[in-house]
Parts: structure tokens; sequence; C-alpha cells
């Protein structure tokens, strides 16, 4: 059986989220391995939340927020760039392919670059492989 | 019964003793020692002064598991942890860690409810006790002396073992090390020349001299009683604490333990988990309420628990003297100064 | 090792009372599901159990059943989480009857019931502290028991009337002869007709006569605080005051060093003290 | 060489003034312990306490990890080395301490010494500055002419490894984590309360020592401190099994300065970088 990774994709509530109804809506293809939860903006996220994701077996995960300048709250995803960019070096550290961890603005039009978005990470997680560095042995 | 071996040919009694069971012997770690399960006899290592941990994780472990259950299911369908243990062998434990099985036995085996945990492991298991090495210097945060124990004293262990030189002496001590000494073929008779060296090691074992202050178990207990509300005496002493956990989970008599019940995909263990009184929550109630908020009322409970509580519940003060939590502590805070300071407040 | 104290008995959520108008407060109402683990359960009241959800933990609670009350045991349960998140509380709020859960006990000693024999007793309860206090009546008002104690006043107040535990016990003994119960609030409602005022300034009006009697209080620490003075006026000694303490416990068997205040661990030497006995422990509590 | 005997000296004769004066409550020094190698943090309140202070080699604690323990207002000084120094300044960035109720007492020194291992602390476990950023009054002589050691140096070879022989050294030293949480509590800036890890809803880590939540604990504390780490190393030298944090932090502190152009803890006016942002920050950094 092929690898089909396990991607979690959190998704901010003004942009991504709607990028992804669109993508939807407009019957747009592309692969299922990602479970999207919806945050009310990027900088909700906790880097605690992607440690854990990974220790609960994702493969990847992927963000989607607003693109800078656009968000909702003005300024959530300027820091959530910041701090997102500092999560992707510590897994690198730690010895995790920074790979794992994409982030994307994506605006509540872009349906298509959703679904592009989508798939090309989930051919990147391919190609990686299975994360099973961090990820919790049962 | 005397018997005797070659330091060097430590492994090969380990190796037998493996056969026999668990062997928990102290192996070097990157700048320690520790006592740990051992699996290559060749790892054995009597080079130590004391291991970093104490060994009372063989009868209380860092994580012992009660029961595995799934999440919403009948209880009966959860399986309970059943000690099936092999005989153990724990080798190689210094005097005064030895004596403080016998404080936690009180705890654990003795006064109310009996722990089956400990109980199980500990019977389970043969001491080898293993004297200081007279011929080094003592190391200044020990103050074993103070609670009454000797660098060779070999009451508590089942085995006893002095170095003498280049090679090893066991003297049984207990039937249970009688019996065991006897099976070990692979160890020598000792001659008669022996037996004195490890009767006079025994003795100058008395004379190898620890930090000692004369403290009497109700003189101090009633002494820290009495001190209880001296806020600035505890403020003080506490002064630089950081109240981080390393001095409870590295002594040899603190057993304070949390339940935990860790859950994933519906499946879930729950075991006890060393605790420290030193941790913020450890006393915070459902309500929000803490009775111990600042630094220095979680020190002062540390001390009197050992020197004071521990006493009128058990008669015995809870300390053996190691210096672990001394030689641990990142900032040096020192019990026995605190002991000393405590008898003149 | 089915004698392991570790080890949960299995009981079945039998009936569930929602206590107060705040929906916060329910008594749930446990069966054993071996009759072996029941026969084992003798308590007494103001003894306490774990109660125990595997995947949440455990919670020691008072066991507000009498044990003149066969074939079940209650326990009135706060949902906890306004400051600590209560997993286990909030947990069993959320079942329903027929549901499983573990239980471990009992432990702690108890309301020192030959101590209290032949005296009269003054009950004094504060809010949601009532449930040992309401063991302890029930059991000297059952009629094997009675005769052994003198005259039975309780005095239990809440903030409001839709606080008050336990209504239709309440109500049932305002109608008996052989207890007075005396009924208060903070503050009343519309619909409240009975009587307004604090606890301890109710005390004060019913003034209960020190003489050869033991006074059980249970309460709020702020109730605690206020009415203690008034008992003292009375004229009781500290052995005749008794109340019931409360610390963080996990295993309620006197090992996991965490509820002791100096040498007494509550959940073994206690919960159960009386005034003169706490005034020898530090003030750790 | 530092004369530390000179410092001890400086250090009582201006901890004796400032609480004679009344200026401050209370001095954060360092004092005796049970030996001459076990000094101790030490909080002088009176003139008689004053005599307890000592200044040596081993004195290697950051003091700044107490100010939080009194209330804010209250007026401390504060003995501070370099790598301290920038600790203080870290605090008064987060607004946990206001400059104004400080007297910061500068120590520039070189050659203090771990007192477990007895090894010389230098740029490998330390920040690699001699003198204190910060200060109103200077203990010593500033340091001069030394060459100044690269405190990111020692990461090369961490770096260089492949990933995966990384994760394996890291899974290593991580898993010898016993959780007696030393390191979060001699840390300056850990001083969150409740701490994540401590936390039963959401409950990140299970208790025990075992890998996963060891994994959390330390990952998360690493993000925690990036760019608020100011490497003076007391969470590897309080660390019971010598677990090399202080590489981690170091790594964190290196690309968040490269990324964001700024260094924990060298300015009061500067605000921590991850409760900053600039509009021209580059999506480079998210590559």
């Amino acid at each position: 059986m092929s690898f089909e990774p396990k991607i979690l994709g959190i998704a901010c509530n003004w942009c991504t989220y709607t990028g992804a109804d669109l993508a939807g809506t407009t019957r747009l293809h592309y692969p299922q391995n990602v479970r999207v939860v919806r945050v009310m903006c990027s900088s909700r996220i906790n880097p605690s939340f992607i440690f854990r994701a990974f220790q609960l077996g994702a493969d990847g995960v992927l963000i989607g927020g607003c693109h800078p300048g656009d968000c909702h709250y003005n300024t959530g995803n300027l820091y959530a760039r910041r701090r997102l960019a500092t999560t992707k070096k510590i897994l690198e550290f730690a010895g995790l392919e920074p790979g794992r961890l994409r982030v994307e603005w994506i605006s509540a039009s872009e349906g298509n670059k959703f679904a592009e978005v989508v798939e090309e990470f989930t051919m990147q997680i391919k190609n990686l492989g299975p994360q099973s560095k961090l990820k919790i042995q049962q | 019964m005397l018997k005797k071996t070659a330091i060097e040919n430590i492994s090969q009694l380990a190796a037998v003793l493996m056969e026999k069971g668990t062997l928990l012997a102290p192996v070097k770690e990157v700048s320690c020692h520790n006592f740990a399960e051992i699996s290559d006899p060749q790892k054995v290592d009597l080079k130590f002064y004391n291991t970093l941990m104490s060994p009372k994780s063989a009868f209380f472990p860092h994580r012992e598991d009660f029961v595995k259950y799934k999440v919403g299911k009948p209880l009966s369908e959860a399986e309970h942890t059943i000690l099936n243990l092999k005989p153990a062998f724990l080798f190689g434990v210094r005097p005064c860690d030895v004596k403080s099985f016998e404080i936690m036995d009180i705890h654990f085996n003795a006064a109310g409810i009996i722990d089956p945990y400990w109980r199980a492991r500990r019977e389970a298991t043969t001491i080898f006790g293993y004297a200081y090495d007279i011929n080094q210097p003592v190391d200044s945060a020990d103050f074993y002396n103070t609670l009454g124990i000797y660098a060779a004293d070999p009451e508590g262990s089942d085995i006893f073992m002095v170095k003498k030189d280049k090679e090893l002496l066991l003297k049984s001590i207990t039937p249970k090390g009688e019996k065991l000494l006897a099976e070990l073929s692979a160890l020598e008779k000792a001659s008669s020349g022996d037996e004195k060296y490890y009767e006079d090691y025994i003795k100058k074992g008395k004379d190898y001299k620890t930090r000692f202050t004369c403290v009497d178990s109700e003189v101090i207990a009633k002494k820290i009683e009495s001190i209880f509300d001296n806020t600035d005496f505890w403020t003080k002493m506490s002064a630089a604490c950081l109240s981080c956990g390393i001095c409870t989970f590295s002594c040899p008599n603190c057993y304070c333990f949390d339940i935990c019940d860790d859950t994933l995909f519906g499946k879930g263990t729950r075991s006890r988990v060393w605790d420290a009184c030193m941790f913020t929550d450890f006393t915070l109630e459902a309500s929000g309420h803490n009775p111990r908020t600042q630094v220095y009322q979680r020190l002062r409970q540390k001390v009197s628990h050992k020197y004071s509580y521990h006493v009128r519940k058990y008669g015995v003060i809870s300390c053996v003297g190691c210096g672990r939590c001394t030689r641990q502590c990142p900032v040096n805070i020192d019990i026995y100064s605190i002991i000393e300071a405590a008898l003149k407040a | 090792m089915s004698n392991n104290p570790y080890i949960p008995m299995p009981v079945q959520i039998a009936k569930i009372i929602d206590e107060v108008d705040t929906h916060d407060i329910k008594t749930f109402r446990f069966a054993f599901l071996n009759k072996e683990d029941e026969k084992n359960f003798k308590y007494m009241p103001g003894q306490f159990a774990e109660l125990s959800i595997y995947g949440k933990g455990e919670s020691p609670i008072g066991i507000a059943s009498s044990p003149t009350q066969q074939g079940f045991v209650e326990f009135t349960v706060q949902r906890a989480g306004t400051v600590v998140p209560g997993l286990v509380t909030s947990a069993l709020h959320d079942m329903s009857e027929g549901g499983e859960i573990g239980i471990r006990g009992p432990m702690g000693n108890s309301w020192p019931i030959e101590f209290l024999e032949k005296k009269n007793i003054v009950v004094v309860g504060g809010g949601f502290a009532f449930t040992t206090l309401r063991s302890l009546i029930n059991y000297m008002l059952h009629k094997d028991n009675r005769s052994r104690f003198g005259e039975i006043t309780v005095i239990y107040g809440a903030r409001t009337p839709g606080l008050l535990l336990y209504k239709d016990e309440l109500a049932a003994w305002e109608t008996r002869d052989d207890i007075k119960s005396v009924i208060t609030v903070d503050k009343g409602d519309d619909n409240w007709k009975g009587r307004q005022g604090f606890v301890p300034a109710v005390c004060k009006e019913v003034a209960p006569s020190p003489k050869n009697t033991v006074a059980v209080i249970c309460g709020p620490p702020i109730m605690i605080k206020f009415t203690l003075p008034v008992f003292f006026d009375l004229g009781f000694s500290k052995e005749n005051i008794l109340t019931s303490l409360e610390m963080r416990m996990k295993c309620g068997i006197g090992k996991c060093g965490r509820c002791n205040v100096g040498s007494k661990y509550v959940c073994n030497d206690g919960p159960v003290f009386s005034l003169a006995e706490l005034e020898e422990l530090p003030r750790d509590f | 060489m530092t004369d530390f005997k000179k410092i001890e000296e400086n250090l009582k004769t201006e901890a004796g003034r400032l609480l004679k004066e009344g200026l401050v409550t209370v001095v954060l020094s360092y004092g005796k312990g049970f030996d001459e190698n076990h000094p101790m943090p030490y909080a002088a309140k009176t003139i008689a306490d004053v005599e307890n202070i000592v200044f040596n080699q081993y004195c290697n604690y950051n003091m700044a990890r107490y100010l939080v323990r009194y209330p804010q207002g209250t007026k401390i000084a504060i003995a501070v080395k370099a790598a301290d120094s920038r600790a203080v300044i870290q605090l008064i960035q987060e607004e946990k301490v206001k400059r104004e109720n400080l007297v910061i007492l500068g120590i520039p020194v070189q050659g203090m010494k771990n007192p477990k291992t007895g090894e010389v602390i230098d740029s490998k476990t330390t920040c690699g500055l001699y003198n204190p950023v910060l200060y109103d009054i200077l203990l010593g002589e500033e340091v001069h002419g030394q060459k100044n050691a690269l405190p990111y140096e020692v990461l090369a070879e961490y770096e260089a490894m492949d990933k995966d022989a990384r994760w394996e050294f890291w899974e290593k030293e991580l898993n010898k984590c016993i959780r007696c949480y030393a390191c979060r509590k001699a840390c300056p800036m850990c001083y969150c309360d409740p701490c994540f890890i401590d936390q039963s809803k959401p409950k990140w880590a299970d208790k025990a020592p075992q890998s996963p939540g060891n994994m959390m604990y330390h990952l998360t504390r690493f993000h925690h401190l990036a760019g608020r780490c100011i490497d003076c190393g007391e969470c590897s030298r309080a660390c019971p099994v010598d677990i090399p944090l202080y590489l981690f932090h170091k790594k964190v502190a290196k690309e968040c300065e490269e990324m964001f152009n700024q260094k924990a803890g060298m300015s009061i006016e500067d605000k921590p970088v991850l409760v900053d942002f600039r509009v021209e920050d580059s999506d480079k950094i998210l590559e």
C-alpha cells in the first residue's frame, strides 16, 4: 500500500478557511490527506499545537492565514509569521525535516491556491515519508 | 561466611547473578554513576563514590503502573498490573542508602495500609551493601554520621562488601545473604587474613568522619515544631531555593507521589509518579486554595517532614545524610546547615 | 491483587439528583456492581471515598448517605473548575444514570460517634459543606440510633434558597419533633418564607446551651471564622467543637504524602478533628 | 585576571551603603554556602546581613532569577555579571520589573567556574561577554583587550550534523530528563505560573519522565525562550543529569538574531522579538 500521509491543516477563519470552502464549492479536486481545523487567526496557533500534532501522528502540518496586511485583526499574522518561523527552526535543529511544517497565506478568494498548496504539500510529505521521530509509539 | 573476588572479575559475579534474576548495579553514565538494570555484565562499575540518584527507584520506581484501561469501558475490563518479579539483586549500595530502605519500610511496608508494590519488590530483592572506600577523602556534602550511620555499616544489607586493594570481600549478614553467598561458587574462599581485614575495616569505618552535629530525634523534632511560625528563619533559609524537585527526586527517603491518568486515543494507564513537595501545585486544591504558595512554606514542609513530622509519626528521622540533596542542589542549599541553624534558632 | 488499595471498585450510577438551581451540585447515588465490594464498604458518617474515573483521575468526596441506608452510597459533588479544572467532577456531572465509575474507600476517620453518644448535638453547616453532616444527621435520626443521642439541633445556611441542599429532607426534619432544624439563607427571594441571615448570627440567636453539648461545624472558611467566636462566647470548649478539614489528596490512604498538616495526614488521621486537636497542628492548611 | 577579593569588598561596601541609606530594601548577591566552593544566592536585607556576602569564582548564579519573587515596586539592588545584566534588561522589557526600582551593581568578570566540574565557564556555556551591559555602579575594572569569544561557535558541530544524527543526539539527551524542572526554576525568564507543563487542561504531557512528555516540555520551553534567552547557561548548570540545554537555546537565539536582527536583553528600549513584528519582515524566514 502506498503511503498516504496524515496532514493537519490549521486555517484561519477569515481567509484560508473560506478559501478552502471556495475550493470545495468550486469542486476543485485536491488530495484528501489534510484534516482542517479552524482557528480565528493564524496567531492563535500555539507552537505546542504543532509539536502535539506531530506527537499524535501527523506527518505534516499546514498552516494557512491571511496575506500579510490583510489580517482581520490587522496584525495577527505578522506575529504568527515570526512565531512560526521560529517553530520551523526549532523543528529543524531538533532533527525533523523543516519541510513538514508549511505556512501559506491564502485569501478567501484563492480557492485555487488552496487546492494547489494541498496538492503540492501532500506530494512533498509523500516524498519525505512517514514522520516517526516525534510520533508517540504505542 | 566471607568470600572474595578480584574486582577486575566483577563481571563474572554479575553474570552469575544475572542468571539467577534481575541485577541492579551502578553503571557509569557520562558524568556520574547510577543504578540500572544490567544487560551487559561488563557495565557493572564499582569505581564510584555514590550514585547521582538514590537506589530507592529499585523498590519505588519513578513511574509505577497500576492499571491499563480503555476510556468508557467497564472497570472490569481494565488490566491490573501484576508484579511477577524474578529474584532481584541490588548490588553496591552504600550503607547510608541501605539504611534508607529500613526507614521507607516503616511507611510502605509496616504502618497502616501496606503498599503492595513496594512490598513485592522489596521481598524479591537481595541487597549487596558496599562500604565507602575509607582510603579516599569523604565528600564535603555527606553527613551520615549525624544520623548515626558509618561508612562501613553492614546493618540492613543481606551481603556486605568491602574493598581490599584489588579485591572485594563479601560477607553474609542475613540468612538470605548466607544462602545466596553459599550458592555463588564463582567466588573464592576468604583467608583468615581477609577475615581480619574485614573486621578491621568495619571498625575503621567509625573513624571515617563526615560532617557531624549531635542530633537527637526528639530534640530536633520538638525544635522544628517550635520554629514553625518563625517566618524570618524559614524565609532566610529558603532565600536561594528555586523550588525545583531535584532534592526530593534524588533523596533516598522522599516518597511523595502523584497518581496520574495518561490517556491517548481512548487507551491509557493509571500510574503513580514521583512528586515533590517543592512544586507549586503540589497542594493546590480544586477550590483554588493552596496552603503552600510561598517557597519558604515548601522548604519548611520538606525539612519539617524529614526531621519533625516523620519523627512524630514513625519515630525516626527520614534522612540518612547521604548528601545528595546538597550535592545536586543548583544553588547549594544544604539541609545539614539548615538543621544546624534550626538548633540554634 | 484484589486487595490492592489503589484499585477502585466498580459502581453504577443508580440515581442523579440535581440539588441546586445553579445545577452545579448534584447528588449521585451509586450501587455496587460486586456484592462483595458492598459488604466490604463499611463506613461511618464523616468518612470519604475517592471517586475514580479512568482517564480523568480521582477525586476525594465526603460520603453523603448514612450507613443506615442500605444498598447504595451517595455523594454530593460540586462541579469544580472555576480556578482549577475539575476533570473528575466535570466528567461525573456529564454522566447519566446507568453510567459506571470506580470508587475507593471508605477512607479517613469519621464523626466520633462514641464521643457524641448521650450528648446533645448542634450541627452547623454552610452551603455545599453540608454533605457529611447530612450523613451524620440521618444516622442519628435513624430509629435504631435516635435514643443514643440527646437533643439534635441543625443550623444550616446557604446563600440563596435555591442553593440549599437536600430540600426534601430539610422539609421532613421540620415536621419531626425529635430534631430542631433552623434553616437560613443569606438572602431570600419572593417565595422564601423562612429565616434570613448569616449562619453566625443565627447561631447567636439560637444560642444552644454548651451543657453536655458538642458542636459539629462544617462550612466555607469565612463562615467558620465568624461562627467559632459565637460558640466560644456561648461557652463551648475546644474539645467539644468538631470540624472536617480539606486538603489536596491523591492516594487517600496515607502514602502519597501530600495532605499532611504537621505529622497528621488528613486522609488517614482526619478529616475530622476537634478544635483542640487542630490547635496542636501547625497552621499549614 | 579578575580580582575577586576586590569585587567582594566593593560589593559589601555598596550593599552596606544602599541598605544604610534606605535606597533599597534588599540586595540580591552572593552569600556563604556550606563551604568555600559552594556559595549561594543571597538576599541581604539588613546591614548585619552584608557580612555574609561573598564573591568568588563559583558565584555563577543569575540573580535576576529572584527579581520576580518580590512584589512590584520593591526597591532592589542586584549584583549582575554580563549575562545576568542582559536578563535584567529582558525582564525590564517584559515589564516584570521597573528600571527605577533597581540599582544594578555590575560585575565585570572572567574566569568563573562551574562548582560541579571545576571547569571554567566560557563562551561555550554562556554568552561570551565579560562586561555587564547595563549597570548603575561598576564593582571592578571593565575587561578590555580580551578577544570577545564567539558564543555561537560551539554550534557549528551540531549544525553540520545530519538531521537524523541530530535527532538521535537530542532524543538521547532529552530522554535523560527526570523532570525535576531545575532548568525552568533556575531560568530568569521562566516566571509563568502555572507553567504550561503543569496545566491539567489542556494537558500537554504526562508527568512521568518519558520521551513524549520530555520532548514536549523541552521543545516548547525552547520556543517560549526564543528571542528571550540571554544565554547565561544556568539551565544547563542546574541540570542534575547534564543535558546541554544551552546548545538548543543558543541555536534558537542565533536564528532569532539572524531573522529579526535583534539580540535578547541588550537594550531596555527593545521589545522581545516574538511579541513584536515588522511589516517588512520577509516571508523568506518561513521557507
